[in-house]
């Protein structure tokens, strides 16, 4: 490695600011500065306010930190403070595109600590809502990440879905995001007349649509040549850093919760976990859409298998968590999300800590970004799927 | 040589008119495209676009540069005053003088050019440099690698484009735009009468390609990547200025297509061999017809927005330097020596 | 992936796509002008059954925002042939939408059903202030109030709600009865009627109220109600 | 005066105007955009001389190619661009020498070709240049052609040595970084600051 | 000459035309536009961070060999320009054509040279 000596090696031209005055020679050749630049925290790349500093020479990414905290609301800190009604309305806003997975792994976390079961039905449309959830996010991925790449017309075309799957999903649980529909012990409520139809159709639809995707993003050469290829993880890199989810799958690792660990009553359904092997951006993407269609899968079992009944248990007015600690985890649309409950026998938890997968992906970021380009910096980030209040929490 | 409406006595009155009728052309336009795109990108998203302004959003664009008229004009206390404030006059003004020699109809040019289509590839090459300087004085990184990003672009495929039409003009024997015209009236393939679109194909798809990566329209508008460099050049332009930027793209979009309408679609002329009616109507035919073209091409360019993702400028460069500029000299040779033989 | 297909064709098919898309109908609600149809869970804006209000302060309370700013005061009632008894007063009901986060549970708390979703929401303001809305505000959310919607197939009522519903019906349809063998008889049916608020009395057995205290709360509703009825006459005078 | 001898005259004034403000202007980028000014003047007089292949040439190559090119070189050699304080006051006098000598080479040379003769403008279409170039001077053309190949062969020459064999140097840790953020509102340049150690660095950015 | 002249007045004309264009946009701008400019807005945007070291700092640009291709391929095919003109219509109509082929054959052969010193590559 050479030293770079802009004072003494170099020659300080007369009357600069400073460095950026200096004609450095290294090696007998000019060497130019690096430029240091933030990209975020209000970057349209980065949708929420992450930052990345990056120092660049000329278009290639010398060196990358992402610089978290920008969207800290002490989730955690608030959550003991808070009945677990309250936290359930409140953890589904950290990671906003995963409303519903993250009301389940608390409600999940409570129930075990609890020892309570749960009414079949309940279960059952859990996995529904869930799955519906899902691809909720995964739709909000595909567009954003096409509109990073440069394509403006698949987050349209997502969001055209987003919107009549929110619309049905809103029949049942009254919110379109934030779904607060999980309670301890069971649901809210039961679904609505022709919410089954509706999902029935929808689930129909978004099978056709999926192959829309395909058809404007995935066989288009540009869109082959921006991503194959590009950001490549090796798996050990993945396991190493903790990274789950989609960005795991991709990388041909085919750990799922929802088959290692299952919850709710995945276990009676059929999981498919579609993986990759290469683990670049492009497969990153096409994980997406195919767990679009395994959950499609798992949608149309559940409409087949649900079953009559109650959704709710009879709970006292004030749902207390028996002494202990339990550690709940759940596939999450972005990955694994873990739920660390620890109760001293109250109303509030002791301490609630929460594995979120966003976390673990974006600290595996600096690992791609390093020695690529700035146009694949774009690339990457937008396929390392990771939800900024998710990380920050 | 045809001689142009616009010949009057005196002079000045016809230098007066001429430079109306440019400016006219010239936000009409640009306008019209501007329009266009709203609306033809809106419905290929499967939304409406702009609605509310008079009647299905028309008022639009109007409407947006009154707003742009009134917003505040921001120069950052870094950036280099007067190459910032001038940088978006570099950038509209080439496009104003272009329209000298386009032709819009059977005598409706401005002027008509002996070096006609060089002229007007060497002025539209000078938008570039608004482009870098707006970058460059914005002392802000994102609008030096947009400057950057988009004099590279530039350099690599003015010559695709440049040598696209020197091909037709190989075929035509002229230079001058409406010449060309004239010259594709009388042209047949085998005795057919046939725009040079076809025999060219090559040429039209280069010279197409190549007016997209100059206008850094999608998919080579890394210059402007928004998802990377916030807007680029234009990063740290507010109000009539940034509005300028804008304007300068719609018009160049309407340029350079009337530019391949000329050399590649037969001009004012619906199909080589049918000919106009004489005087006015033909006028007014031509011009319609020209412009149909125009709107064409540019919902065309509108389309491969609405429907590709952006290149990265490393595949650009060998894109244009390893198949464009090989094949445009291919094409070169190829048109002339059908025309030396043939 | 698929078989190894031309060069371009895959940009082909984009094109392809987004032209078919450009020929079919756009699916953007042209949104003032044509309002949306949301179904009945939305949640909206939070009405206020004020007359159900016992100023229990479990909404306050179990807000996780605090958004919710009760008043209340103590009004002693003389009771005919006993001791006065104090009861609540509801003197300000206010919910700040500019601090509520919509996650419902003051309405799920609320143990005399007097908060409920609505799913209006067009009641946005040019000032912060305007967003608190008091409960004459909140009352007239109740006019919009839509009824809850039929469950899907295989769904099974709580057993209270059943139990509660059928108790509701019977009472009404015993109601109606009684008025009409009033009207019939020409007697007057107000002062020959039990002075309990029946729709309350009925809803909250239908809760699972014990029917004492239900009757307890319906009189208190009533006799409140009537209380507001001679103030708002007295305030004609 | 004739209304070309008027356009001639003012063209020649920015031009040299603009020439002059190349030489003197302290900013780089400045220079090269006076340099563009000087080079559309140059147009403007080939174009009243009845060149107009020329001097849409001129356009085309040297403001759209040359410029870029030294922009680009600007930006390369990380010479310094925006102002620059004093000059060297050596270095002005030299370059004043020359141009000066050439100047007065130049002018002695038109004077005595041209000395007096009056030569009639003359529109030149590029149809007649090419009947000329082509035919009559076709050796010298061939010629130019197998200059621009040496051009570009030395260029690669160029840029190989420069851009070294191997890869990049990996980024030392300890390599001093870029000198601190000037505030935007200083209107002065800001003085050279310490050397940050990249943990200050990351507190204060 | 006079005709020539001519066309020349309209692109000068136009010139002029573009620049008022500006000049009268950005006057009409300066009387109806607000004028409060302030702190952060006059600071360079990096996404809302203040902006480290100067928005002139200087990037490695490797592509400047593109730019040296670029000169060279300009000048040359301006050299096409007249030739295309007058190669349908010249009585050496093959003998240009052989000389053009001869120097398009000295500066083409340079591109796979260059291809295969790897010099084209952008980063």
């Amino acid at each position: 490695m050479s030293e770079t000596l802009p004072h003494e090696g170099g020659v300080i031209l007369p009357g600069g600011p400073g460095e950026a005055m200096s004609v450095e020679i290294r090696d007998g050749g000019l060497v130019t500065q690096e430029m240091n630049l933030n990209i975020g925290p209000q970057h349209p790349a980065t949708h929420g306010v992450l930052r990345v500093v990056i120092d660049l020479d000329g278009e290639v990414i010398v060196r990358a930190r992402p610089v978290i905290g920008y969207m800290h609301r002490g989730f955690e800190k608030l959550a003991e403070a808070r009945d677990y009604r309250q936290i359930i309305a409140l953890v589904n806003r950290h990671d906003w595109l995963s409303a519903f997975c993250n009301e389940l792994g608390v409600a999940l976390a409570v129930e075990r600590l609890m020892e309570l079961e749960v009414p079949e039905r309940a279960q059952w449309i859990r996995v529904l809502m869930s799955e519906w959830n899902r691809i909720l996010n995964h739709l909000m991925f595909i567009g954003s990440f096409g509109l990073e790449l440069g394509a403006i017309t698949p987050v349209f075309f997502s969001f055209r879905e987003r919107e009549d799957i929110q619309s049905f999903l809103e029949s049942a649980t009254g919110g379109r995001l934030h779904f607060t529909y999980t309670r301890v012990g069971g649901l809210k409520e039961d679904l609505p007349a022709g919410f089954l139809d509706a999902s029935r159709q929808m689930a129909a639809t978004m099978r056709s649509r999926n192959d829309e995707y395909r058809q404007l993003l995935l066989g288009n050469e540009i869109f082959q040549a921006r991503t194959k290829g590009v950001g490549a993880l090796a798996p050990d890199v993945a396991v190493d850093y903790g990274v789950t989810g989609p960005t795991l799958h991709a990388t041909g690792v085919a750990e799922d919760v929802r088959l290692s660990e299952p919850y709710c009553v995945y276990d009676e359904l059929d999981v498919k976990v579609p993986v990759r092997t290469n683990g670049d951006s492009y497969d990153r993407f096409v994980v997406l859409l195919d767990r679009i269609d395994a959950s499609l899968d798992l949608i149309e079992q559940v409409h087949e298998g649900l079953p009559a009944g109650p959704v709710n248990r009879k709970m006292p007015k004030t749902v207390k968590a028996p002494e202990g600690a339990t550690y709940v985890r759940t596939e999450n649309p972005l990955g694994q999300g873990g739920y660390y409950l620890v109760s001293d026998g109250g109303k509030t938890p002791w301490r609630m800590r929460m594995r979120t997968p966003s976390f673990s992906n974006i600290q595996m970021v600096p690992e791609l970004l390093e020695g690529s380009l700035l146009s694949d910096m774009i690339a990457i980030l937008g396929s390392v799927y990771f939800v900024v209040g998710d990380v920050d929490r | 040589m045809a001689t142009s409406v616009f010949a009057l006595e005196p002079l000045w009155l016809a230098l007066l008119l001429q430079a109306l009728a440019a400016l006219l052309l010239f936000l009409i336009g640009a306008v019209v495209v501007g329009y266009l795109e709203h609306k033809v990108l809106a419905h290929m998203q499967d939304r409406l676009g702009p609605m509310e302004a008079i009647w299905h959003g028309i008022g639009q664009l109007p409407a947006d540069g009154l707003k742009f008229l009134q917003k505040e004009d921001i120069i950052p206390t870094a950036a280099d005053r007067w190459v910032f404030a001038l940088a978006p006059a570099v950038a509209v003004v080439p496009g104003v003088v272009v329209i000298a020699v386009l032709p819009f109809g059977p005598g409706l040019w401005l002027t008509d050019l002996d070096a006609g289509i060089f002229f007007a590839l060497a002025a539209s090459g000078v938008t570039v440099l608004g482009t870098l300087m707006a970058g460059w004085s914005s002392a802000n990184k994102f609008s030096l690698m947009g400057g950057l990003r988009g004099a590279a672009q530039l350099i690599s495929y003015e010559l695709p484009l440049v040598l696209a039409a020197a091909a037709i003009v190989i075929q035509a024997g002229t230079l001058s735009l409406p010449g060309i015209v004239e010259a594709q009236h009388g042209f047949t393939l085998f005795g057919v009468p046939m725009i040079y679109g076809i025999p060219h194909i090559i040429g039209l798809g280069l010279f197409f390609v190549a007016a997209l990566a100059e206008l850094s329209r999608p998919p080579f508008d890394m210059p402007i990547a928004d998802s990377e460099l916030i807007a680029g050049h234009m990063t740290e332009y507010t109000g009539m200025r940034y509005a300028f930027f804008m304007l300068s793209e719609y018009a160049g979009m309407v340029i350079l297509s009337a530019l391949a309408t000329v050399l590649f679609l037969g001009g004012w002329y619906p199909w080589p061999g049918v000919g106009l009616p004489e005087g006015a109507a033909g006028m007014v035919l031509g011009f319609v017809i020209t412009f149909a073209k125009i709107l064409v091409l540019s919902a065309i360019m509108v389309w491969l927005r609405a429907t590709f993702p952006r290149m990265r400028e490393d595949q650009l460069q060998r894109l244009s330097w390893s198949v464009l500029i090989p094949l445009g000299l291919l094409n070169i040779v190829l048109v002339a020596t059908a025309k030396v033989w043939f | 992936m698929a078989a190894p297909s031309l060069p371009g064709s895959g940009l082909l098919k984009g094109l392809g796509l987004t032209f078919k898309t450009m020929l079919s109908p756009a699916t953007t609600a042209q949104y003032p002008h044509v309002k949306p149809e949301l179904p009945p869970r939305t949640r909206g804006v939070i009405a206020l059954m004020e007359e159900n209000c016992t100023v229990c302060m479990l909404c306050a309370k179990e807000c996780p925002d605090w958004c919710i700013y009760i008043d209340s005061s103590k009004e002693t009632v003389p009771v005919e042939g006993g001791r006065t008894r104090t009861r609540n007063v509801l003197d300000r009901f206010a919910i700040d939408f500019a601090l509520c986060m919509y996650c419902g549970i003051c309405v799920e708390v609320c143990p005399f059903d007097a908060l409920f979703w609505s799913p209006e929401f067009e009641y946005a303001e040019y000032d912060i202030r305007e967003l608190t809305h008091e409960k004459e505000r909140l009352r007239e959310w109740m006019d919009t109030v839509p009824p809850p919607p039929p469950l899907e197939e295989g769904a099974v009522p709580p057993a209270e709600i059943e139990a509660g519903i059928a108790a509701a019906r019977k009472e009404a349809e015993e109601a109606v009865a009684k008025a009409k063998a009033a009207a019939e008889g020409g007697g007057e049916p107000e002062a020959e009627g039990p002075q309990i608020d029946e729709e309350l009395f009925a809803r909250l057995v239908a809760e699972g109220t014990p029917e004492r205290a239900a009757r307890a709360k319906a009189k208190a509703a009533f006799v409140k109600a009537q209380k507001r009825r001679e103030r708002e006459q007295g305030g004609d005078q | 005066m004739s209304v070309p001898e008027v356009v001639m005259l003012a063209t020649g004034v920015v031009g040299g105007a603009a020439a002059l403000l190349v030489v003197t202007s302290r900013n780089v980028v400045h220079s090269a955009l006076y340099l563009v000014v000087a080079l559309l003047a140059v147009a403007g007089v080939f174009l009243v001389l009845g060149a107009e292949f020329v001097a849409w040439a001129q356009v085309l190559v040297y403001v759209g190619a040359v410029v870029v090119l030294l922009l680009f070189g600007l930006m390369l050699t990380r010479a310094p661009i925006g102002p620059t304080g004093q000059g060297n006051e050596l270095g002005k006098a030299m370059p004043l020498a020359v141009a000066l000598a050439v100047f007065a080479g130049l002018v002695a040379l038109i004077v005595t070709s041209y000395g007096g003769e009056v030569i009639a403008l003359e529109h030149v279409p590029p149809a007649a240049l090419g009947e000329v170039l082509y035919v009559a001077w076709a050796l010298p053309f061939m010629t130019l052609g197998f200059l621009l190949t040496l051009a570009l062969i030395g260029a690669v020459v160029i840029a190989r040595r420069e851009e070294g064999e191997g890869p990049l140097p990996e980024p030392d840790p300890d390599e001093p970084e870029a000198a601190e953020a000037s505030p935007p509102d200083s209107s002065s340049w800001p003085q050279r600051q310490p050397e940050p150690t990249p943990d200050e660095r990351e507190v204060s950015a | 000459m006079e005709a020539y002249l001519t066309s020349y007045a309209t692109v000068l004309a136009l010139t002029v035309a573009g620049i008022l264009l500006v000049a009268l946009a950005f006057a009409v701008s300066r009387l109806v536009r607000p004028d409060r400019e302030y702190g952060f807005k006059l600071s360079s945007y990096e996404c809302g961070i203040d902006p480290v070291g100067t928005g002139w700092s200087h990037t490695h640009i490797r592509y400047y060999m593109f730019a040296f291709m670029f000169v060279i391929f300009d000048v040359e095919t301006l050299f096409i320009f007249p030739w295309a003109v007058v190669l349908g219509t010249s009585e050496h109509q093959r003998f240009i054509f052989g000389v053009m082929l001869v120097f398009l054959f000295f500066v083409t052969i340079t591109l796979p040279y260059e291809w295969k010193k790897g010099v084209l590559k952008w980063v």
